[in-house]
């Protein structure tokens, strides 16, 4: 701990950064996001395992835009999403300065996104969670009907609060497709034709791009596992495209590009 | 009762397969009358969105065809579109979606008699599959146990 | 509020016998938005086309949806009555009621409502659609050519002589390309220099045509109409300008034991050469790889002999940039070399050779003077075995494809060689003759009936040399299909014909795309073969495919004339169904979000980074993606994949296609 | 690491030294490849020509009870039994329809996934990198490397990079000191198994190979493939008359050389039960300097 | 009002009659997801008992997440527009909270005050409210800070309190009468007694007048940026809170037909105050979040005279952030 807070205390003195965008602990035990803007706040900084939000969604905000000059301490999704990002070009407007804490709790300071990108792919992450992994293979095992049945109850609980578009850093659109009215994409009502649309269409659009940090399902206020349709959505990319995003800076972003040997089964 | 007479859409594209549909009028080929075509210039332009808009709007059935592979007048919409239809049926697949009511098909414009053949085909499926009710219950039956709906209805 | 005019055409009998086509102009008319609606026996024909112009201007209808025949017969038709009659022609839709309705149903209610669920929706669609104008771009009429081959030669010609300027690169030091080096040419065996000299003399000293030997490509920006173009002129050690071409340079230069490219090794040449007697431009250049001055910094012997004083040692590359507006890529082609054939001997026995080389054995500028030798002792082979496909249509080689030249010139060198040693013995090993072209068959039946070349169809499995001679064990698959040996003195093998090895680069540089072998790929193989695809740049010749000369010489033309249809006007119109990144007021100023994902995606490269920056500060703002709408095409793949519906397509946008769903599905109110 | 070994009939029999030898030098490197039980005649130059369901299944049959026997690699150094194995793996591994065909007529089920190693796949993978450690002599040799047909054909299931002139054997044999030729003739056609039915076929064919080694400087001949050895080796009487010369270059398999350079003892090699003698090798052996 | 008990094998006997008698009765239910929802239920086993707070205010009962407020159809002749208020059932809320009916009150005030919503006049009249006070708490509640407390029967029709093996039963309104006259006989009437010692023991965060007092120039205050900075945006605390009212109007439907809807919004969304123009006057999480805490604490007691805060700490426990309500005000009062 004590490294850490020394080192983030470090860069706020030589002008480094202004922020550091990093986790401390908060009531119910919970590890939160906090925001350090000077070196005397550093020792609130934590890093542990629970250290599991994606703190690169806050790089999208105008507030922290502003800063310029930021810090974040990313956890191995945050640093996936750093890479997508930076292939999206996203993140030129802001001056981040990433750190992580690997398994052997030594502090590194990435001097580039080149850095990152060699890290990541390096220690290689098996981030799908049990349960997780149990409830695909459940869904996968139900009967198509079943399935429909499974999904729609889920979705019919929906309420449309997009917490899940907010905490996703690849959802960084200043509009996205719901707010987009001529035409209308999505109903704005959230009965379940509309929340089928959205969420089938949040799938398409992150298939490919979600690098699978699970914080839609973790904050979906009724308990939706929405984050198991981008993790599947991926692992059928990644069988059919061997693509895998937040891995490479240049991106193979699968649903941009094509080969004229594609596969599939189904187009008579 | 009358027999069930499905609404089914066909999303093609202008060069090959509306131009295939336009060779079987010209050669008299007869076909159901249940498929309607909405034109557009590639299948590269087919958003997913509007299969789903046609569901929600009460199609039966959905037809997407276009250029064979190679063969597309803008080179390679018709590549983009198919990899966008592997992952999009797989996802519909996942939300157990019918995937059965949506074909895909590659049919050029010298295969007049394809797209008659296909047409019939998949009036023929959609008929013994029936009207598609899936997305028209999800607004009343299954909702009415939950408990705002039970109200706003 | 929209007025829409509805027009339901019989076509005679076509439509009315199976749709009723009253009742659907009836339902027409009640639909919303619908003020007018009418059927007519032919609305294409003169009396139909006019009532449309007077129920438009009697009724002010702002949009037209025409019911009759597949808009791919007749929609110009009626988007130019909507003109003539004062309202946008792309206000005017057409309902396929023939050929997608009344042609492949039977007379009833269904086909009829068929017929009003169309028109229903078209009536949606032509409610959404806005006034289009056809695009302009403006065209800067000077054409590049790169390579100066034969196709580069006559694109260059043809384009300049129909009166626009013409800039021709060329990355040797001479024009002329492998044409050059040919004897003579089949069918008509007429020297090859003969006919080509003139041509060449003729580009270097046209007023419209500027030439750029010993130079290259260094990049490319900019769209059809307007391409920027910048160009390395390679340092060429001797300034063309004092240079008079004496050659008293490369008579004293001391390094002379460089294998000469121009005679593909068969003979040398100094360190400052010029490529051969007919050069254009006929003045040397120094190969600083090989000359004294510039491996040792001495000897110099060039400067002080040179009476001009154009020797310039200092000399640098030097980028020059120009402006185009269309650009011919004849860069031409490759042949696989010995050495890729082990079993054909490792390319170690000199006297295995390839095609080009015999070209120049069997040519009269060639090291030989035109007698054919053997490279190892001069000597004049008894026996030649000639193996066509040395490597193409040879899936194990890794080249499916077929050179399409080597059975004629493989059939032309054994004639040659016949009639230069009517007594010697030619064999030619083939898969299968391929002479399909003007009097070509009749070429290899002369080859083989008149001149007595023996043509063995088999392969060749091993070649080895033995006390002086190449055996060379192959298989006779006719008659008794015997493994056979013959004992040659050369061996000359038609090997595959494959691209430039930096065309890769090239393609890259110029956006265009190419197949696994690296030739360019033209933008529809049966209907746009000399174009690409990315407008305004152009193919000729065998850096698409493997081509003999009058192909070549056609699709030179065929790309000049592409160019002239460009330059025939100051401005180029473009139809305006293309993409557009919708814009709005700042703070948005628009909604994409600059992933540019979307460039990848497009297949004509018309999607560029846009930066919006302050006005007074000059701060980058925002990243957005742009379409250039000289390039885009229109097919919209960009719009179905963009995420939040930021670029839409003009004709057949977003709100457009899906109140067509919406309306076709829900049945009339 | 477990290896299955199948010798296939020649190693059994004519070309027991090839075995020998093989064996000999997998030992000096420490390993001991496993004989797969029951395995079962691979059908060679017969079957294939005969009945083409036979041609893979009596090689599959084989590939199936190595499987059933847990091995995940076997050794196959007869360069027919390899060809005929390969041929029937490739044909069930891409064909369903035959995979099924096959399991239905052996009663077995089997992947056919099974990783078969040719002589040279072997000494490369396993031999070539500790080789160093135990090559103590220096073959003072000129060595022409001959391949055959087998090893390198049809190309789709050879691992030799260049099918018309391979340099896998060159590379094996690099670190025993011969100097290896360049030769023309690696890949020609030994005759094979017309050796009984038309010996002067054989003669004729041989005689060319051996005329081209010796022409092309080789003091001695290296085979990887028994057919090739009988046919190069004890054929000699019948291809002097053909060739009207009286060659004795010895031919040699590439496990007995590999053999000498380690230091194994020329019998253990079976070094003495060749037609043409092969001292002259033997005697061109020179103890390394440390 | 009027006291009385009813003991606990009863208390699923009356549940159950309320059920029979046709009214739509929408309780706790514990979901697979682990979270508890108000859900309308058939009978007491299906419903949850022992819990601090449901995720989800009872609010959607009165002010629901989408209601239609009238269908539209038009062809070339005419126009019709459809409103459907007459089915609106009767509907019984079981085992919300005080702080829940507490909002209920808010509510009321803010729909009813000056122009009377008659969507939720009608579904408000037709709504009984069974309140059982709390008898657990947890870091998240602060009720207490707001004036309120556990036992608290401001907007209950009914209120039970768990004594032991029986329930102290406050009937407080004509509602909550009618509600048990069917089931009279299961009740024991009995005289008032105190409830403090069965009731749970929030802390007390702040004094609810103190920071009335501060709010009044807390907008200047710099510490909203650091406050909000974890801010994402979602609606999730709006939505969840019982006492959010702000709702958007929208049509959805083609120009020929379609319905006039009325469903949630939240301060929150960024599109939430954008112009036609583009331009955003809250154009920041920081400016929204002010906005939502403000409006809670000052500018609802200017304009309806309360405190639209109940205490039930749902926003802290949803909040993908993990923001904190009153750490937030506490912050942004400061000097």
């Amino acid at each position: 701990m004590k490294l850490l807070q020394n080192k983030v205390a470090e860069l706020f003195k030589n002008g480094t950064i202004n922020l550091m965008i990093g986790f401390k602990n908060a009531l119910n035990k919970q590890v939160v996001p906090c925001f350090i803007e000077n070196s005397s706040q550093a020792e609130q900084l934590i890093y542990t395992a629970d250290c599991k939000n994606n703190l690169s969604v806050y790089l999208h905000k105008p507030e922290v835009k502003k800063i310029k000059k930021v810090g974040i301490i990313g956890n191995i999704a945050t640093l996936r999403s750093l890479i997508q990002l930076t292939s999206e070009n996203q993140l030129w407007d802001i001056e981040q300065t990433i750190l992580t804490v690997n398994e052997k709790d030594e502090i590194i300071l990435f001097k580039n996104m080149r850095e990152v990108e060699t890290y990541v792919q390096t220690y290689f992450p098996e981030n799908h969670t049990e349960e997780d992994k149990k409830l695909l293979e459940y869904i996968d095992s139900l009967p198509r009907e079943e399935r429909w049945k499974y999904w729609m109850e889920q979705f019919s609980t929906c309420i449309k609060c997009y917490a899940c578009r907010a905490v996703c850093p690849m959802c960084y659109c200043t509009q996205c497709t719901v707010e987009c009215n001529q035409p209308q994409w999505i109903k704005i009502s959230s009965e379940t034709t509309g929340n089928l649309e959205w969420h089938i269409m949040r799938a398409m659009h992150l298939a490919g791009r979600c690098i699978e940090c699970g914080e839609c399902g973790r904050v979906c206020p009724v308990g939706i596992p929405i984050h198991l349709l981008t993790t599947k959505m991926n692992q059928e990319l990644f069988k059919e495209f061997a693509t895998r995003p937040g891995f490479s800076l240049k991106g193979e972003y699968a649903m941009n590009t094509f080969k004229p040997e594609d596969k599939e089964g189904f187009i008579k | 009762m009358s027999e069930f007479e499905p609404k089914i859409v066909a999303f093609v594209c202008n060069w090959c397969t509306y131009a295939g549909a336009d060779l079987a009028g010209t050669n008299r080929t007869k076909y159901a009358s249940n498929v309607k075509i909405i034109r557009f210039p590639c299948t590269g332009r087919i958003d997913f969105m509007l299969l789903m808009k046609a569901f929600e709007n009460g199609a039966d059935g959905v037809i997407v065809s276009g250029c064979h592979p190679n063969d597309c007048h803008y080179t390679s919409g018709n590549f983009h579109a198919r990899r966008r239809w592997i992952i999009f049926r797989s996802l519909l697949d996942f939300i157990g979606f019918d995937t059965d009511r949506i074909t895909f098909s590659w049919i050029s414009a010298a295969e007049g008699n394809k797209w008659a053949q296909i047409v019939d085909e998949v009036t023929e499926k959609i008929k013994s599959k029936g009207p598609f009710t899936d997305l028209k219950k999800l607004n009343c039956t299954l909702l009415k146990q939950l408990y705002d709906e039970a109200i706003t209805k | 509020m929209a007025r829409i005019g509805v027009f339901i055409c019989h076509c005679g009998e076509n439509i009315s016998a199976t749709v009723n086509v009253t009742q659907v102009a009836e339902a027409a008319s009640k639909l919303p938005g619908v003020t007018y609606a009418t059927d007519y026996k032919y609305m294409c024909s003169d009396p139909g086309q006019t009532m449309i112009i007077e129920a438009i201007k009697e009724h002010k209808l702002t949009g037209i949806v025409v019911g009759s025949c597949s808009p791919r017969m007749h929609e110009a038709t009626f988007r130019k009555v909507a003109e003539k009659a004062g309202i946008n022609s792309y206000l005017c839709e057409i309902a396929n009621l023939r050929e997608q309705v009344s042609w492949v149903h039977p007379k009833s209610d269904a086909t009829t409502q068929k017929a009003i669920d169309i028109v229903r929706t078209l009536v949606q669609k032509v409610k959404q659609d806005s006034p289009l104008y056809p695009i302009k771009v403006p065209v800067t009429k000077t054409a590049l050519i790169i390579g100066g081959g034969i196709a580069g030669i006559q694109a260059a010609l043809d384009i300049a002589n129909a009166g626009h300027q013409v800039i021709i690169i060329e990355k040797s030091p001479s024009i002329g390309g492998h044409m050059s080096q040919l004897s003579e040419t089949f069918p008509t065996l007429d020297c090859s220099q003969c006919i080509l000299t003139p041509r060449m003399v003729e580009v270097a000293q046209h007023p419209n045509i500027t030439l750029h030997t010993f130079a290259e490509v260094e990049s490319i920006s900019g769209f059809v109409g307007n391409f920027d173009v910048n160009i390395k002129l390679k340092a060429r050690s001797v300034d063309l300008s004092k240079c008079t071409g004496c050659g008293t340079c490369w008579q004293k230069c001391p390094s002379k034991k460089i294998p000469d490219e121009f005679n593909e090794g068969l003979s040398d040449r100094t360190a400052i050469y010029t490529p051969f007697p007919q050069a254009v431009p006929n003045k040397p250049v120094i190969d600083r790889a090989n000359c004294i001055w510039f491996l040792k910094g001495k000897c110099g012997l060039c400067k002080k002999n040179c009476p001009t004083g154009a020797i310039d040692y200092e000399m640098q590359d030097e980028i020059i940039n120009i402006k185009v507006g269309a650009i011919v890529t004849a860069t031409g082609f490759d042949i696989k070399h010995t050495d890729f054939f082990p079993e054909y001997g490792y390319g170690q026995y000199r006297n295995v050779i390839d095609g080009l080389q015999f070209e120049r054995l069997a040519s009269a500028s060639g090291p030989t003077g035109g007698e054919i030798r053997r490279p190892s002792d001069g000597k004049i082979p008894e026996k030649i075995v000639f193996i066509a496909c040395a490597g193409s249509r040879d899936k194990a080689k890794g080249i499916e494809y077929c050179s399409k030249i080597c059975c004629m010139y493989t059939a032309k060198h054994a004639m040659l060689y016949k009639h230069k040693k009517p007594e010697g013995k030619a064999y030619v090993f083939y898969m299968d003759i391929r002479a399909a072209g003007k009097n070509y068959d009749e070429f290899v039946r002369r080859a083989i009936e008149k001149d007595e070349v023996l043509y063995i169809r088999g392969r060749v499995s091993r070649i080895y040399e033995k006390n002086d001679k190449l055996i060379v064990k192959g298989i006779d698959t006719l008659l008794n299909a015997q493994p056979i040996e013959i004992e040659a003195d050369m061996v000359v093998l038609a090997t595959a014909v494959v691209a430039n090895k930096d065309a890769e680069l090239l393609a890259q540089k110029m956006h265009i795309s190419y197949d696994k072998h690296h030739f360019f790929s033209e933008a529809h193989p049966k209907l746009r073969p000399v174009e690409t695809n990315t407008a305004g740049i152009m193919l000729a010749g065998a850096c698409q495919t493997a081509k003999d000369i009058p192909d070549t010489v056609s699709q030179a033309s065929a790309a000049a004339s592409k160019v002239l249809g460009l330059f025939s006007s100051d401005e180029m119109t473009r139809e305006p169904i293309v993409a557009v990144v919708n814009r709005m007021a700042p703070p948005q100023f628009t909604t994409c979000t600059g992933c540019l994902l979307c460039m990848e995606v497009c297949p004509y490269n018309a999607i560029e980074r846009e930066e919006i920056r302050d006005r007074r500060t000059g701060d980058l703002i925002k990243v957005a993606a742009k379409v250039n709408a000289g390039l885009c095409q229109g097919c919209g793949t960009c719009v179905a994949f963009c995420r939040n519906k930021s670029i839409d397509l003009q004709g057949f946008s977003n709100q457009q296609m899906l109140s067509e769903v919406i309306a076709l599905l829900n049945q009339p109110f | 690491m477990k290896i299955g070994y199948y010798p296939g009939c020649s190693l059994e029999s004519s070309s027991k030294e090839y075995s020998k030898s093989l064996l000999a030098v997998a030992e000096k490197c420490g390993i001991i490849p496993e004989e797969i039980k029951g395995w079962s005649c691979c059908g060679a130059s017969a079957a294939h020509n005969l009945n083409h369901d036979l041609a893979i299944v009596l090689p599959a049959r084989t590939l199936a009870i190595a499987e059933e026997q847990g091995f995940t690699e076997i050794l196959v150094p007869c360069a027919a039994c390899y060809r005929r194995l390969a041929a029937a793996q490739y044909e069930v591994t891409t064909n369903e329809e035959t995979h099924k065909k096959v399991e239905s007529y052996l009663e077995l089920k089997f992947s056919g996934k099974i990783k078969i190693l040719s002589v040279i796949e072997f000494l490369q993978k396993y031999i070539s990198p500790v080789a160093d450690q135990y090559i103590v002599n220096n073959l003072n040799q000129k060595i022409a490397c001959y391949y055959g047909c087998l090893l390198a054909r049809p190309k789709e299931t050879s691992t030799l990079k260049r099918t018309e002139d391979p340099l896998e054997m060159e590379s094996v044999l690099e670190k025993t000191g011969a100097k290896l030729i360049n030769w023309a003739f690696k890949t020609e056609c030994c005759g094979a198994s017309l050796s009984v039915s038309s010996t002067a076929i054989v003669a004729k064919l041989s005689g060319k190979i051996i005329e081209n080694a010796v022409a092309s400087g080789a003091e001695s001949i290296v085979v990887a493939c028994p057919m090739c050895h009988m046919n190069l080796d004890m054929r000699r009487p019948e291809i002097k008359k053909q060739i009207k010369k009286d060659l004795d270059i010895p031919v040699l398999f590439i496990t007995q050389v590999l053999g000498l350079s380690m230091g194994i003892p020329a019998d253990k090699l079976g070094l003495n039960n060749h037609f043409v003698s092969t001292k002259k090798v033997i005697s061109s052996i020179v103890k390394k300097e440390a | 009002m009027e006291i009385k008990t009813i003991n606990t094998t009863n208390i699923s006997t009356f549940f159950n009659q309320l059920v029979q008698s046709g009214k739509i009765v929408i309780a706790p239910v514990l979901k697979k997801s682990g979270k508890i929802f108000f859900e309308r239920v058939q009978s007491y086993n299906q419903i949850e008992t022992d819990y601090i707070q449901t995720a989800f205010s009872a609010k959607s009962v009165v002010f629901p997440k989408v209601e239609e407020l009238f269908s539209y159809s038009k062809t070339t002749d005419n126009f019709e527009t459809k409103q459907s208020l007459s089915d609106i059932p009767e509907t019984v809320v079981w085992g919300l909270r005080p702080c829940d009916s507490a909002a209920f009150n808010y509510m009321t005030r803010f729909f009813m005050d000056e122009n009377p919503d008659i969507y939720f006049a009608t579904r408000k009249e037709r709504t009984t409210l069974i309140a059982i006070s709390c008898a657990k708490s947890d870091e998240a509640c602060f009720c207490t800070s707001v004036g309120l407390d556990p036992g608290k029967t401001k907007g209950s029709d009914i209120q039970l309190t768990l004594m032991g093996n029986e329930y102290y039963v406050e009937v407080i309104t004509e509602k909550g009468l009618s509600a048990i006259k069917t089931s009279e006989s299961l009740f024991t009437s009995s005289t008032e007694k105190s409830k403090e010692k069965y009731l749970a023991e929030p802390t007390t965060k702040f004094s609810i007048e103190e920071i009335k007092e501060k709010m009044q120039n807390a907008y200047d205050n710099v510490a909203w940026g650091q406050e909000s900075m974890g801010c994402v945006g979602c609606g999730a605390c709006a939505f969840a809170c019982p006492t959010c009212t702000c709702f958007d109007i929208q049509d959805e439907g083609t120009g020929e037909n379609g319905k006039r809807i009325r469903c949630w919004d939240a301060c929150g969304f960024s599109q939430f105050t954008k112009h036609a123009s583009g331009h955003n006057p809250k154009p920041n999480q920081t400016a929204r979040r002010r906005q939502r805490l403000l409006h809670k604490f000052k500018y609802s007691v200017e304009n309806i005279g309360m405190v639209s805060c109940v205490g039930c700490g749902r926003c802290i426990r949803i909040c993908p952030a993990h923001l904190n309500i009153f750490e937030n005000i506490l912050n942004v009062t400061k000097a």
